[in-house]
This record gives structure tokens, C-alpha cells and sequence, in this order.
């Protein structure tokens, strides 16, 4: 019965109306066109810190890349007058997500800090939520990947390497959020502050195009944002509600 | 059990047996293998297990110097990020400066010094020790020293800073020794010259990107590899959506769309080598119109009366009507600022190109002011002692080695082989030299045709400094710390040098047991000279401090008062560029630009840069020559197409890409590939285009005019497939990049797709 | 039609059934051997280095992460609509020409589903967790998500593989018993437990009845359910060309209809080489012909629906998939699948063609041949092309999907052939309900003999 | 003729027992591993024993263990540590002597581990120690071993012996003292 009654309360949990709004916290990011420059620091920043595999020429080119973050790329126009955008493309973490319906075994489910997550070991390698993700940013472990040695050193022991058969993408480096609210409650801090989190792409921009934060703080960086008239959302058509937000190109 | 015989009993237990012992093997085979905890013999202070230690030091990946700060667990590096404090970059660093993990790390790595044991070049090498090599290389140098023949004793480095590069020029000097080169492919000879000839000032100035509300480029590549482009990218941001109400502008002038192209709100294609034309009739239109109101301004005119825009149109092929909003706009937007360099200073004008740039910042009143150029001041502390070689002296160089002068020859990271065009025949040189010996970590072409390996740590195993250069208008230092042990049996560069000295006997003039006395007595010595802006108590708590900050600065500003020189004026002028090969014979002129990812090809061997796509093309893993899809459809290519691009002095093979943002007689080649040594990830991958440049020269400077070759296109009817990330980079109309204008209101855009939406309410 | 069966006698057909089970030759072995040594080698070796090297193996990409095991897959569940479909609908409808080839249809079905649900384990990245998906409390007190389509496929074809087992295992207990009192040796030992004691009295007749009709009524909303579920694996997602509410009829109209063509190639094979001439006539392939001819049409109008919708929807997305699907990369497969299931088979409103047997064996072929192609185009058009054009990229199936593919063609061979050794294959007592009844003394006993 | 399923059956009662008695062989023999070489307790490289330290001497666990309050990781105590005390103590003993032996060559001692967690988990001694979780919550009566053995808490809260950590265990903790986002998955894996 104790079961079944779980099993009741998370299921009206999921329906009741403005779940998501009682979140502790709501991360956001926030990408300004703008300033994007395309030199793809935060790609590498993110295979650093995640250790995402080197998947090796063969592979490419059967395009089995890795990369929880890319930057695409625009063309518009002809020569002379062609124009090249980037834009970076990560998990959006919508809130209403596509690829949280499908997982038959919920690996993947919103959680209470409004992330889209992906536990690895749970996952049995269906790749529906990587065909019901429109941002196509849901990557699969083809096969067990393999560092030449001395290069396994440099993989980050906080995060879990993925074996073949699993599906992986950009957790907002969830485990600098872990951190940062374990440093909050060394302190005795209720929440984390504006500033302390900042995923591998975030910190290493260059030119400062990305921002992150929690969007339930409506001063911060990432709020003033997300609330700037040329804020977007890339397919927003689709009613994903994505956590990602960008800032529109100028044209001028 | 009724009605078992003994022999169905006997078979039952024996089954029974069997399986009791499959069952036991069964679970023995599952368990886990054991693991260990291995406990430290004396705990080390700095770091414990399952915390992370972060170090500050310096990226030593390309040139510009940028602060970081390297995370460590377990004594294991496992990231590098910007260093926050650090002026050039404030937390921010590019790919490849993330990548340098993977040097340290590097599988292709020297573990310890090696000796050439058959032919040059034939790769068999035999493991020796320190000892027998730092002999074997000492006591050579002790003669030459001791026979006052140390001028036969030649050191090629790449371009290294601070109290290395002085502890070289200072073992040089022992050694009696003038040929102490360094040379970076990349090292912008030109725009030092132009400068110097401008400003009178040997040092770079500080472009002020992040307050310039209209920048002006001529051909260089500020967000990618011109002198500092993570300080440049931060720039870039600042001045696109900083604190400023006026949004930047950003026009860039090169015949190929660079990223910074692609960045800028305007991207023209004047024709190679006249930018500096198309300058000068900016610049004429200002005075002309009235906009300049200088004493000289007389001057000018006369001086620039050659370069009316109507001339130059017709001879950079942009119209009139461009180059005079262009000049308008440059006076109009302030503050304003003009820059040169990548493929516009690689001609055989570029010293003029160059000049020609900073004749618009003159006019347009930009020196010395905020958010155009500032001259940096004399530095009052380490003077970086960068002795750039330039090609022709290389050449010279060369020359002296075909003729004997030279016994032996340090090399220290520096790939001469590589960078420099087969014209140079600079390995048949290296042939005429008795004794090579390299310092470097990797087995690139140089080393691989030395005799000598002593492999020195990688930068972030050692001890250093670095002053970057230009400062930030103020003079920066960093020191760089090593942040691991050592991974193998390799030596520190500075440790190699001073363990020399002492064989050499010349220990009294380099006194220090290691570097990092070397480098702590150094900084001693600017914190003696009282010009450190700390208030630290003594020097070890400056030292501690510079330490953990990992970097320092002191608050020097330029003299912004400047007069230039009136003789300058009057030399103003920008000649047509020179080409080597004929236009009939090669109809292209090849535009070799430096790759994002690899730099001058110190990446490739870099697994992480191999696999990021190329900010362009998304290309990996590879060459390929771009070309303007309607010189495409002229010599009926289509993208993998592969086809031969031959100059006077050589040919390469690479896969088509076409490429819109192109002019149509120009085709581009990043450089980076085409290793023949240098690990596993970058041997064999790609071609050079370094290779087939011709050996024209910018004459001032002597610096390989790398944009003057030109080539033709011979379709080989094969095909290779050109290894991509990107699908299709049209977006059909489906807005995922969408525009609006400066005050963010949308931009429709023609075939969108767009469906009302609604506004989902939890 | 009773005229075509009124030579025989229940005696006929109980020596031709139990003689293709009892009286093996060579052939069959050879035809075993041959069948069971493909499934090896090019099944289960290839799936084995699947599972040591990863489905890297295959020739799935990014963003083309389904492929020819997904595509397989629905073939295989479409195989298996019209056995037990059709069996029940025309048990329901009392059409008495069913009764000579529902065994074998039936047979069809659970053999499909079988194939299907390993292709389950094929396709996904960790087969060794699947019973993760399944619903059982466990120490990590998780559950799958009921949310997921798959999990719902999940749960029908479970439900479907248990309905369609019990459904041909109940209707063959007659079978059993009869085949169980022409037999001795291991074989009396195995029909007579298969037959858990049937006699043949009345009462059983009747509850077998009563149960059969109960079955028959269950399974066709499931057949139904089924196969619209596992197109709601596709519907559901927003993949341009995927999202579409025709899907589920679609995929049913599909499954119905390439099972139908594999009926008639089995009923051919059956009646070619197990010696069914007299039970399998030209009435089956012709009533056949005509299901198969009304099914090939609604599938041409849903397929022409389908382009219809997504010219409607007037989006990029839509056009460019359509555009991909018509003229792009696989439109040579396209077009194959056009001319296999919506032209050749309007042959089939010929009598002459519906009723010669070679022809209809080769167009049931040809119309299976366009359905799994339909099926690979589903996946292999939609997917690497959605909606952001840099993401793109092809989708080509390597050699061990290939060879996984032919594999199970033989997987399937080899189950059917074991099966026409266990199961009398033709239903030798609905056969002779549809024949006058006997004169005494002619007759052997129906089943067993009073005790 | 017999129509009864019996005698059939019977006939079938000889494999039927063979395939009863395989199926109990491989269960048995599977269960004498996990009796008699579970592995749970290996043997260290020296007979270090918990009993004599942290039970008869009463020293705290954080006293050695000093890292369990500041780090996700517990730590084993450096060489150096151990020999603070026993330049003193006990010095004639053979283990102390073995001890030595390592201190003489600054090799460090290759302890076996015994508790576990795969690498998908998060698990941080810090939080949990911070918390006021006892050692002996998790690792047992650690006091009373001479050697460590593996140990785990079952969901009734007692220590289970030779039992590796398992998810529902961590749960239950997890759900009886309502932690903080306890149940959430990212709280532990990785």
C-alpha cells in the first residue's frame, strides 16, 4: 500500500499545475548572439570537464561525435554579402521536455533544481529521448571509448566515465551546482549565491556571451537577461519551455 | 526417493557435483577486482584526497600570455581555466589553451633523453641518461667555449619571455655566442616595424577593444590569433553588449571571412595586398573632406594625394561609395580604432599596410585615447628579451650552417622544419650541422632530425614567468608554477641550461641550482627595485602572494602625449603587392591563414583540437583548400572534390570545401596540419600549406611574405571525404538564429516558418 | 469451397497431418540445417560481437540514433498482425476458408512476435538491464516510466505474445489429442501432456468453443492496440514526418496488410512443401488476394494523406522532410516501396492473377520487400534530418544490421520449421467440421476412445 | 488409450530431477562461495587492528580518518601518521616492525579496499559526517573487528555483515531522515 501511495502522490505531483514553479531553484542560461564569437572555447571546456571521450577520425566521420555543447554554424547570403551566425547548442533543459516522456526506464526526469537529467546507470540505451529531443544535443556511447594512456589522468573523478550503450549530454555541470550548495551549507546557507555556480562553458567564454544562474532570483545576471527584449528560445514553437534562452543577433 | 537405481544416483550426484562447483566459479568469477588504497608515506600539505587544489601559472600556448589556473585532485591535473585575476584574459581562455592538459599528458610524449643512434631522420633513437647526454652535449660546448668558437654554437628557440629568455641570452653570452634566435611563425615582425617607424616605440601599444565603439580591421584576425585573442574576445564582448549604451561596430577587411569576419557587422573583400591602399584613401577622404584638423594637416594632403578613393577602388575593387562611408563613419563614431595585420601584413607591403593603419588612427585622433590605441609604457621591471628572427635571418642563418659556421644547434620547441617553406631547404641545412640537439617534449620534425634529445618538462611541470606582451597599458607579470610532478624523465628547460653551465664552467655568471632560484631571484629583484605595488611585508609574502594570485601588475601608464615625427608623412605610401608566379600560370592566390585550433601547428598532436571542428567549416581530422563556390562551378568541383593546388615551389593534395565568404580568384588553406612527425594524433594527417609558399620577403623587416604565393588549382578527379560535424549551414528559413536590431526589436526574416505560439502556463 | 474438400475424408486428413509431423525427410533437415546455421552465423554471431563491441556496430549515428533493429522490428510486428488478427476476425465471421491456414497464420504471428522482441534486445545500447522497463518492485524501489510510449509497447506486446500463445495453443488442443492417438514413443509422451487430457466429450467441446470465441473477441482490439502503440513510438515524438495522428492507422493498415502478404507466402510454401495441396486451394489465395488488394488501397490513400498533412502544415521542417523522403538521399527506396505496395498489387483485380499461385507467392514477396522498406524509410528519412539543418547528417546501415536482418529471416525460418514438426499445422478439426459428415464405419474416431 | 497427463509425466520425472538437482548444485555452490570466500574481509597488509585503536584505546575514528569531515573522501592516514605514534609505542611488536619496514623505504602500505561504491555514485563522507551520521551507521561495529569486513545497514537498521551497499539501502536512510532532495537521483549518481 505504502507503495502504491508513493506511487499516487508522485503521479498527482506530475500533474498538478505549476509544479514546476516550486522548484528551490530554476537554472538558466542565457547565450547573447551577440557576443558569441564561435571560437568554441566552451566546447573544449566542457570535454575537459565532463570527460567526454575522443571518439577518433573513423568515427567522425561516420558522425558519432560527442560534444554536450556545439556551436553551429549559419551561412546566409552569397558572396560578397555572405554572413556566417554561431549559434551554441546544448540540452535546453526544457521543462517540458520530450525526451523526459519517452525514457521507458526514467533515466531521464526533471528534477527539483529544474534540470533535465540523464543518470547514466540507469540508462539502457533505447535512444528514444535522443530521437524525441528536437535540439538533437542527446549523445550516445557507441561503444566503450578508450584514452591513451597517460591521457585517462586528466579525467575529472567527479564525473562518471560513460560505458558503451548509454546515452549522455550536458548536465549543466551538475556537479559544480553539487558542490556549490555544499559549500552553502558549509556555511550555513540556506541557498546557493549568484556567481558560485558557473558550468566549464560559462567560465571559460571569452567574450562573456554565456550567463548562468537561478532565474527564481530576479536581479541576477541571468534574470536581466532573460528579461532583455531580444531574449529567444531556439524552436520555441515547440512549446519545450527550454531553460535556455539567447539573445537575438543584432543586425546593424 | 522410491525407484532410483545406484546408477541414476551416481549420475545425480555427479551432476549435482558439477554444478556446485559451476555454481562456486560462477560467483568467483564475478567478484570485483581488488583495488588498493594507497596512502601518501608523509602527508602533503597543499592538497588531500578528494578536494580539488587549484594552482595559478601561465598558458604558454601561443604568445599572448594568458593567466591560468590549473585544478588538480590527487596530484593529477585535471583542468585549466582562465585565471579570473589575471588582466589579459580575466578568467576566460581559449581552446587551445584549455588543451594544454593534453601536452601534459600528451601519449606521445619523450620520457627522457634519447640519442640518434643511425642516419638523421631515420627515427631510431636509443635511451640514454641525463648525465651521458647533458655530457656528451657540455663538453662540446666546453671546447667550442674554451677554443673562444662559441659563435659556432647556434640556439633556436621558440619565442620565449622573461627570466628564461634571459637566462639564454645570458648563457649565449658565456658561451660567446651571437646566434641566439628566437622565431615564431606567427611573430608579427611587421607591425612591430610599423610601430616602431610610427610611434619610435620597439613595444606594441595596448588596443583598447573593449571601449572602441567602431573598430576597423584590416585583415586581422583579433578573435582568433592576432597577439592576444582571448583579451581580445573579452574586447569584443564588452564593447558588442557591455555597460556602454552604444553597441560596437565592427568591420573587418580580408579577402577570406576569418571568425572575427563572421563576428564583424561588415565584412568587406578588398583585393589581397591593398588594404593598405584602401587605407590610405580612407585616410585621404578624412583630411579631404575637412575631418582632420591637425597642425600638419597640410602635410597629409600632399602626402596622401595619390590615394583619392576613386583610385583606390579601382585598385582594391571596393567602391567608392563604401570607402568614403567607411572614412565617414571612422570620424563620426567615436572613440574609434583601426588595426592591421593577418594576411594584409603578410604581403610584401605590409610594413606600408601597417603605417598605413596607424595613419587612420592618427587622423582620427585615436592614439593615446580610451578605447583606441595606447601606447604601453617602457617597461620599468623584466624586459621581455624577444629576439625574433625573421625569415631572412633564418635564411641567413641556413646559409651560415651550408657553410660550416655552425657546430651545434639547441633547439628549444621551436619546428623550423615545419614552419618555414621547403623553399628555405632549411632541413638540408640542419644536414650541415655536426651536432643537433632539441629540448623539446614531442617528436616533431626538427627533433626528429637531431641528435640529440634532452626533453624538457612541459609548462606546466616547470618553473617560469612570462611579462605578456603588449601589456594592458600597464606592465603585467605572471609566474608560472608547476602544478604536477613530473611525469617522466624530463628535465626543466631552465634546469637543462644552468645544469650546462655548470659542465661549461660558467657557473659564477648563472649562479642558480634550478630554475625556480632563478626565477625567485629575479622577482627578488623587482620586488628590491621597489616597484612592486604591494604591500606585502618582506619579499617571501610578495612571493607567496604573486604566487597565489599568479599574477602582477604594476600601475605604469604610457606617456599619451606623442608627436610624430614629420619624415613619417612624407615616406607615407603603400606600393601594389608583389606575387610570386604569374597570373596566367597561377590564376589563385593562395591565402594560407593560421588554423584556430592548431595555431602554427603546435595543436595537432592535441586529440581534443583534432576533434574540434573548425569554427568555419566544422572540418576535423584534415586539410582542405576553400574556394568560392563559383570558382567551384568554373573548374567543376563540388565539396571532397580533392585536387592538386601547385605553386613554383611545390604541390599539395587537399579536398575541396567551398566556401561563400571567399573572393573568387583567392583560395585558403589553414595551416596546422600536414605533420610527417609529431605524435600519433596529428603524423600523417592533412597537408602544409607552409610548404609550397615562395620565399617572398616583406623587405623591411625580412618577414616570409606568406600571403604573396600564388597557385593554381589542378582537379585530380578524385575524391576524398571531407570529415564534418555540420550538416547543412543554411537555416531554411527556420529562424534558430534570429536577429533583431540595436534596440532588440525583431527583424522578420523572408520564408519563416513561424507558427503563433502559446505561452504555456503551469 | 466445401466441394474442393469433399474428396477427403477425416481419415485424410489425419494421415496428411500427422504424417508432416511423424515422417521427416531429408529435405526438412537440410532445410533446418540450413535455416538454423544462418540464424547462427548471421544472427547471433554478429549480435554477440554487437553486444562485446557496442551498437556501434552498427551503423547508427548522431542524430541518426534508430535504425534498420528498429526498422526490423516493426516489420516483425507488422509480420505478425493478420495471424491471430485475421484468424479471430474470421472466427468471428464464421468464414470456414479460414480454417484450413489459421494454424499456420497463427503460428506466424507468435514466431513474429518472438523475432520482434529480440530485435527489442538488439536494438537496445544495454540489453542486459531490459528488465528494467518492466514493472517489479525492486531494492532500488524504482519503476519504469509509465509515461513512455515504449513502456507501453512494452506492456502490449507482452500482452500480445501471452494472447497470441494461449490463442493457438488452445485452439491445437483438439490437435494434440488427436495426433497424441496416432503416435507412440516420446512423441504420445509429449502430445499427451500437450493435450492435458482432452477426449473429445461434449463438454469440452463446448467450453473450448465458448473459450476460443471469449479469446478471439479479446485479441482484436489488442492486435489493433498493438501495433498503433508502437506507432505512437514515432507519433508522439516531434520529429517532422513523424508527428502525424494518421500514424497509428497507418501502421495498422501496414501491419495488417504485410502480414496478409505473409500469409500467402507461407500458405504457399506450406502447401508447396509440406504437402497441403488439398486443404490450401485456390480460394484461399483468392479471398486472400482480395483482402490484400482492399488493404493496398486505404495503404496508397494513407500514404497520400500523409504527404497531404505535411504539405499542409506549410512549415520548413515538413517540406524539407518530404523533400528528403521524395528526392533526396533514398528516394530510389522511395520509389521502389511506391511501385512494391501501391502498383504491383493492383494486379490483384484480376481473378486469373489472384488465383495462380506462383504470381501471388512473388507479389506477397514484392509487397513485404515495400513494407520493410517503408518502415527503413520511416527512420532513415526522419531522423538524421530534424529541425536544425547543422545537426544533419546520413543514416546508412552497416554490415552487421545487414547481416542481423537476413539472420532473422532464418531465425524465423527456423522457429517455423521446428514448429511444423510439433504442431499439426493445418487444424484437422475445423477442416472437418467444414466437410459433410462422414459415413459410419468410415470414420476413425474423432478423438481417443472411451475410457 | 490413456488420456491422463500422469504417466506422462511420471516418465518425465528422471530429468526433471536432474534439471532439480543441477539448479540446487549451482545455487549451493554459488552460496559456499559467498559463505566461505566472501571476500569481504581480505587480508591487509598488516594486521592492523580496529578493535585494539578505535575500540579498546577508544581513539576517535577522525582522529586517523582526518579527512572524513572536510573531503568526500574518508582517507586512509599517511604513513607518517601511524609511525607519529609508534615511534613510541609498542615498538617491538612484528607488525609494528612490518610498519617500520615501510616507513624505513617511504614506501606507503597498500591497504585492500573493503567498502566500495561503483563509479557512478556520488558519495561524500563529509556531508554525512557533518550530519552526525555515526562511522557505524554504514561501516559497522567497526570497533569490535580485527580486521575490517565489509558492512553494510539493512533497511531495518542493523548492520549486515559480508552485504555490499545496495541503492535501497542508501534510500531508506535517505527517506526515514527526509533528507534534502534525498531522492533525488543527481543527489548521488554522477
Amino acid at each position: 500500500m505504502s507503495l502504491f501511495s508513493r506511487f499516487m502522490d508522485g503521479w498527482r505531483k506530475y500533474r498538478k499545475p505549476g509544479y514546476y514553479d516550486e522548484f528551490d531553484y530554476h537554472w538558466t542560461m542565457a547565450i547573447d548572439l551577440d557576443k558569441c564569437t564561435g571560437c568554441q572555447a566552451c566546447m573544449t571546456a566542457c570535454q575537459a570537464e565532463n570527460n567526454i571521450p575522443i571518439v577518433g577520425e573513423e568515427e567522425l566521420a561516420r558522425g558519432r561525435e560527442i560534444q554536450w555543447i556545439r556551436v553551429e554554424r549559419y551561412w546566409e547570403g552569397e558572396y560578397p554579402n555572405a554572413k556566417l551566425s554561431f549559434i551554441p547548442i546544448m540540452c535546453q533543459h526544457c521543462d517540458s521536455a520530450p525526451c523526459e516522456t519517452v525514457c521507458p526506464v526514467s533515466a531521464t526526469y526533471h528534477n527539483q533544481d529544474g534540470l533535465n537529467t540523464q543518470i547514466y546507470n540507469r540508462c539502457i540505451g533505447t535512444r528514444s529521448c535522443a530521437v524525441y529531443c528536437p535540439y538533437e544535443v542527446r549523445y550516445f556511447n557507441y561503444y566503450d571509448h578508450h584514452w591513451d594512456s597517460p591521457l585517462e589522468q586528466q579525467l575529472n573523478p567527479d564525473v562518471t566515465v560513460r560505458g558503451k550503450g548509454v546515452m549522455e549530454k550536458c548536465t549543466f555541470c551538475i556537479q559544480r551546482i553539487r558542490e556549490a550548495k555544499d559549500h552553502a551549507k558549509d556555511d550555513g546557507r540556506r541557498r546557493v549565491q549568484d556567481g558560485e555556480v558557473q558550468p566549464a562553458c560559462v567560465q571559460t567564454c571569452p567574450s562573456k556571451a554565456l550567463v548562468f544562474g537561478d532565474r527564481k532570483d530576479s536581479e541576477n545576471e541571468v534574470s536581466v537577461a532573460i528579461n532583455d527584449p531580444r531574449k529567444y528560445r531556439v524552436l520555441d514553437e515547440l512549446n519545450t519551455d527550454s531553460s535556455v534562452f539567447y539573445l537575438k543577433k543584432v543586425d546593424a | 526417493m522410491p525407484n532410483i537405481d545406484r546408477r541414476d544416483f551416481l549420475k545425480l550426484v555427479g551432476a549435482g557435483g558439477v554444478s556446485v562447483g559451476a555454481g562456486f566459479m560462477l560467483r568467483e568469477a564475478n567478484k570485483d577486482a581488488t583495488e588498493y588504497l594507497i596512502p601518501h608515506v608523509v602527508a602533503p600539505e597543499d592538497f588531500s584526497s578528494g578536494l580539488a587544489t587549484w594552482y595559478n601559472s601561465v598558458c604558454s600556448m601561443c604568445p599572448a600570455g594568458c593567466g591560468i589556473s590549473v585544478r588538480t585532485r590527487e596530484g593529477l591535473a585535471k583542468k585549466i581555466e582562465g585565471n579570473p585575476a589575471h588582466p589579459v584574459n580575466q578568467g576566460g581562455l581559449c581552446s587551445l589553451g584549455q588543451a594544454g592538459l593534453q601536452v601534459l599528458y600528451n601519449p606521445d610524449r619523450l620520457t627522457g633523453p634519447l640519442k640518434q643512434t643511425s642516419a638523421r631522420g631515420s627515427g631510431s633513437f636509443e635511451q640514454i641518461t641525463w648525465d651521458e647526454g647533458l655530457d656528451q652535449l657540455g663538453s662540446r660546448l666546453d671546447l667550442l667555449r674554451a677554443a673562444r668558437r662559441g659563435n659556432r654554437v647556434a640556439m633556436l628557440t621558440q619565442g620565449v619571455r622573461g627570466h628564461l629568455a634571459q637566462l639564454f641570452d645570458n648563457f649565449m653570452r658565456q658561451l660567446g655566442s651571437q646566434r641566439l634566435l628566437h622565431y615564431d611563425f606567427n611573430h608579427p615582425h611587421t607591425l612591430y616595424a610599423a610601430n616602431q617607424r610610427f610611434f619610435g616605440q620597439d613595444r606594441l601599444p595596448y588596443y583598447d577593444l573593449h571601449n572602441t565603439r567602431m573598430l576597423l580591421s584590416f585583415g586581422a584576425d583579433y578573435l582568433t590569433n592576432w597577439i592576444s585573442p582571448v583579451h581580445h574576445s573579452l574586447g569584443f564582448g564588452e564593447s558588442r553588449q557591455g555597460s556602454s549604451n552604444e553597441r560596437g561596430r565592427f568591420i573587418q577587411i580580408e579577402p577570406r571571412m576569418s571568425a572575427s569576419g563572421a563576428a564583424a557587422d561588415e565584412w568587406l573583400a578588398a583585393k589581397p595586398g591593398t588594404e593598405g591602399i584602401l587605407a590610405l584613401a580612407l585616410a585621404n577622404h578624412i583630411v579631404s573632406e575637412g575631418n582632420y584638423a591637425g597642425a600638419d594637416r597640410a602635410d597629409w594632403a600632399v602626402a596622401l594625394t595619390d590615394y583619392t578613393p576613386a583610385k583606390a577602388a579601382e585598385q582594391t575593387g571596393i567602391p567608392q561609395s563604401t570607402i568614403t562611408r567607411l572614412a565617414d563613419s571612422f570620424i563620426d563614431i567615436q572613440p574609434s580604432l583601426a588595426i592591421g595585420g593577418g594576411a594584409a601584413a603578410n604581403h610584401s607591403n605590409g610594413v606600408d599596410t601597417l603605417m598605413a593603419v596607424n595613419v587612420l588612427n592618427y587622423l582620427a585622433g585615436n592614439i593615446g585615447q580610451e578605447g583606441g590605441l595606447l601606447l604601453n609604457p617602457e617597461p620599468t621591471s623584466v624586459v621581455s628579451q624577444q629576439q625574433q628572427a625573421s625569415y631572412s635571418t633564418l635564411l641567413e642563418f641556413a646559409e651560415a650552417a651550408r657553410q660550416g659556421e655552425i657546430d651545434v644547434l639547441i633547439l628549444n620547441g621551436s619546428n623550423p622544419v615545419f614552419t618555414l617553406p621547403q623553399a628555405s631547404e632549411f632541413r638540408e641545412a640542419l644536414a650541415s650541422i655536426p651536432l643537433v640537439v632539441s629540448l623539446s617534449s614531442f617528436l616533431d620534425e626538427t627533433t626528429a632530425m637531431a641528435d640529440l634529445i634532452l626533453p624538457s618538462h612541459t609548462y606546466l611541470e616547470s618553473w617560469g614567468d612570462d611579462f605578456p606582451e603588449p601589456g594592458m597599458g600597464f606592465p603585467v607579470g605572471a609566474v608560472s608554477q608547476p602544478v604536477v610532478s613530473p611525469l617522466y624523465n624530463t628535465r626543466a628547460t631552465g634546469d637543462i641550461i644552468l645544469a650546462l653551465a655548470r659542465q661549461m664552467n660558467v657557473g659564477t655568471a648563472l649562479p642558480w641550482e634550478n630554475m625556480e632560484e632563478c626565477i625567485k631571484d629575479g622577482w627578488r629583484q623587482i620586488y628590491e627595485r621597489g616597484d612592486a605595488q604591494t604591500l606585502a611585508q618582506g619579499f617571501d609574502s610578495f612571493w607567496t602572494s604573486v604566487l597565489r594570485a599568479g599574477v602582477w601588475g604594476e600601475t605604469a601608464a604610457g606617456d599619451s602625449e606623442f608627436t610624430l615625427d614629420r619624415s613619417v608623412i612624407s615616406n607615407i605610401g603603400v606600393q601594389a603587392p608583389e606575387f610570386s608566379g604569374s597570373e596566367e600560370d597561377f590564376p589563385f592566390i593562395l591565402h594560407p591563414y593560421l588554423s584556430p585550433n592548431f595555431y602554427d601547428g603546435r595543436g595537432a598532436n592535441l586529440p581534443w583540437m583534432q576533434e574540434r571542428p573548425d569554427p568555419m567549416t566544422s572540418v576535423v581530422y584534415g586539410s582542405w583548400v576553400e574556394m568560392n563556390p563559383s570558382t567551384a562551378k568554373e573548374l567543376d568541383l563540388i565539396e571532397g572534390d580533392l585536387v592538386d593546388i601547385q605553386s613554383l615551389h611545390g604541390t599539395v593534395r587537399a579536398p575541396v570545401y567551398l566556401y561563400p565568404a571567399i573572393m573568387p580568384n583567392v583560395v585558403a588553406m589553414p595551416i596546422g596540419q600536414g605533420h610527417q612527425e609529431f605524435g600519433r594524433y596529428a603524423k600523417d594527417r592533412g597537408v602544409n600549406p607552409i610548404e609550397i609558399l615562395s620565399p617572398e620577403i616583406e623587405p623591411i623587416t625580412g618577414q616570409l611574405a606568406s600571403s604573396a604565393t600564388r597557385v593554381n588549382i589542378v582537379p585530380t578527379g578524385r575524391r576524398s571525404k571531407l570529415v564534418k560535424t555540420s550538416g547543412t549551414s543554411r537555416d531554411l528559413g527556420r529562424e534558430i538564429v534570429q536577429f533583431a536590431d540595436v534596440n532588440g526589436v525583431e527583424l522578420s526574416s523572408a520564408g519563416s516558418n513561424s507558427i503563433p505560439i502559446t505561452e504555456v502556463t503551469a | 469451397m466445401v466441394a474442393e474438400t469433399n474428396n477427403l475424408g477425416y481419415t485424410d486428413i489425419h494421415e496428411d497431418v500427422v504424417r508432416s509431423i511423424v515422417k521427416t525427410g531429408p529435405k526438412y533437415y537440410i532445410a533446418l540445417a540450413t535455416a538454423g546455421g544462418t540464424t547462427l552465423l548471421c544472427f547471433f554471431f554478429p549480435w554477440f560481437y554487437q553486444l562485446y563491441y557496442g551498437i556501434g556496430a552498427a551503423g547508427m549515428n548522431h542524430p541518426g540514433v534508430w535504425g534498420t533493429y528498429l526498422a526490423s522490428f516493426i516489420f516483425w510486428i507488422g509480420l505478425s498482425h493478420s495471424g491471430t488478427l485475421l484468424s479471430c476476425v474470421l472466427h468471428l465471421t464464421n468464414s470456414s476458408w479460414r480454417k484450413a491456414m489459421y494454424r499456420s497464420a497463427e503460428a506466424m504471428t507468435l514466431f513474429s512476435l518472438v523475432v520482434a522482441a529480440t530485435y527489442v534486445m538488439v536494438h537496445v545500447g544495454r540489453p542486459w538491464f531490459i528488465h528494467w522497463a518492466l514493472p517489479y518492485p525492486n531494492q532500488m524501489e524504482l519503476w519504469p516510466n509509465f509515461r513512455s510510449p515504449l513502456m507501453f509497447d512494452v506492456m502490449a506486446i507482452t500482452t500480445y505474445i501471452t494472447g497470441s500463445t494461449i490463442f493457438i495453443y488452445m485452439g491445437s488442443i483438439p490437435d494434440f489429442a488427436a495426433v497424441r492417438d496416432r503416435t507412440s514413443g516420446w512423441r504420445n509422451t509429449m502430445y499427451t501432456l500437450l493435450s492435458l487430457g482432452w477426449r473429445g466429450t461434449d463438454k469440452e467441446w463446448h467450453r473450448l468453443h465458448w473459450a476460443y470465441t471469449f479469446l478471439a473477441v479479446l485479441i482484436i482490439p489488442l492486435a489493433v492496440s498493438v501495433h498503433s502503440i508502437v506507432s505512437w513510438d514515432f507519433a508522439m515524438s516531434i520529429v517532422p514526418a513523424l508527428h502525424q495522428t494518421i500514424f497509428a492507422p497507418y501502421f495498422v493498415v501496414g501491419a495488417i496488410y504485410s502480414g496478409t502478404a505473409g500469409i500467402v507466402t507461407v500458405m504457399f510454401v506450406l502447401r508447396k512443401y509440406m504437402g497441403f495441396e488439398r486443404y490450401i486451394t485456390k480460394l484461399h489465395f483468392d479471398n486472400l488476394g482480395k483482402l490484400l488488394l482492399v488493404l493496398s488501397l486505404l495503404w496508397t490513400y494513407i500514404n497520400a494523406v500523409e504527404l497531404f498533412t505535411s504539405w499542409y502544415s506549410g512549415t520548413s521542417e515538413e517540406y524539407e522532410a518530404v523533400g528528403f523522403k521524395l528526392f533526396g538521399f533514398y528516394a530510389p527506396l522511395y520509389w521502389e516501396m511506391i511501385l512494391f505496395c501501391a502498383v504491383a498489387p493492383l494486379l490483384m483485380f484480376s481473378t486469373r492473377f489472384r488465383t495462380s499461385f506462383m504470381p501471388m507467392l512473388i507479389l506477397s514477396i514484392v509487397i513485404n520487400i515495400g513494407m520493410y522498406t517503408e518502415r527503413f524509410l520511416i527512420i532513415a528519412t526522419s531522423l538524421p534530418r530534424q529541425y536544425l539543418p547543422d545537426a544533419w547528417g546520413v543514416y546508412v546501415p552497416s554490415a552487421v544490421e545487414v547481416s542481423i536482418m537476413v539472420g532473422s529471416f532464418a531465425l524465423f525460418t527456423t522457429l517455423f520449421l521446428v514448429f511444423v514438426k510439433i504442431f499439426p499445422s493445418v487444424s484437422m478439426y475445423e477442416v472437418k467440421e467444414t466437410m459433410a459428415t462422414p459415413k459410419l464405419g468410415s470414420v476413425a474416431p474423432a478423438s481417443g476412445s472411451p475410457a | 488409450m490413456n488420456v491422463s497427463i500422469v504417466p506422462s509425466l511420471k516418465k518425465l520425472r528422471p530429468v526433471a530431477m536432474l534439471v532439480i538437482v543441477v539448479l540446487l548444485g549451482l545455487v549451493l555452490g554459488y552460496w559456499a562461495n559467498a559463505a566461505f570466500l566472501p571476500g569481504t574481509s581480505p587480508e591487509q597488509p598488516i594486521a592492523f587492528s580496529h578493535r585494539i585503536h578505535a575500540g579498546e584505546n577508544e581513539i576517535p575514528c577522525m582522529y586517523c580518518h582526518t579527512q572524513a569531515r572536510l573531503s568526500p573522501s574518508a582517507g586512509v592516514p599517511s604513513v607518517s601518521k601511524c609511525v607519529g605514534c609508534h615511534l613510541e609505542i609498542a615498538t617491538e611488536r612484528p607488525q609494528i616492525r612490518r610498519l617500520m619496514s615501510y616507513w624505513d623505504n617511504q614506501e606507503p602500505i597498500p591497504w585492500v579496499k573493503v567498502h566500495d561504491l561503483p563509479d557512478f555514485v556520488h558519495f561524500t563522507h563529509k556531508r554525512h559526517v557533518l550530519a552526525e551520521v555515526e562511522c557505524q551507521t554504514c561501516h559497522g561495529p567497526v570497533e569490535t573487528m580485527d580486521r575490517i569486513r565489509l558492512t553494510s545497514r539493512a533497511a531495518d537498521g542493523t548492520a549486515q555483515a559480508n552485504h555490499p551497499w545496495e541503492m535501497g539501502q542508501c534510500l531508506s536512510c535517505h527517506r526515514e531522515n527526509e533528507v534534502e532532495n534525498g531522492t533525488d537521483c543527481w543527489t548521488c549518481h554522477k
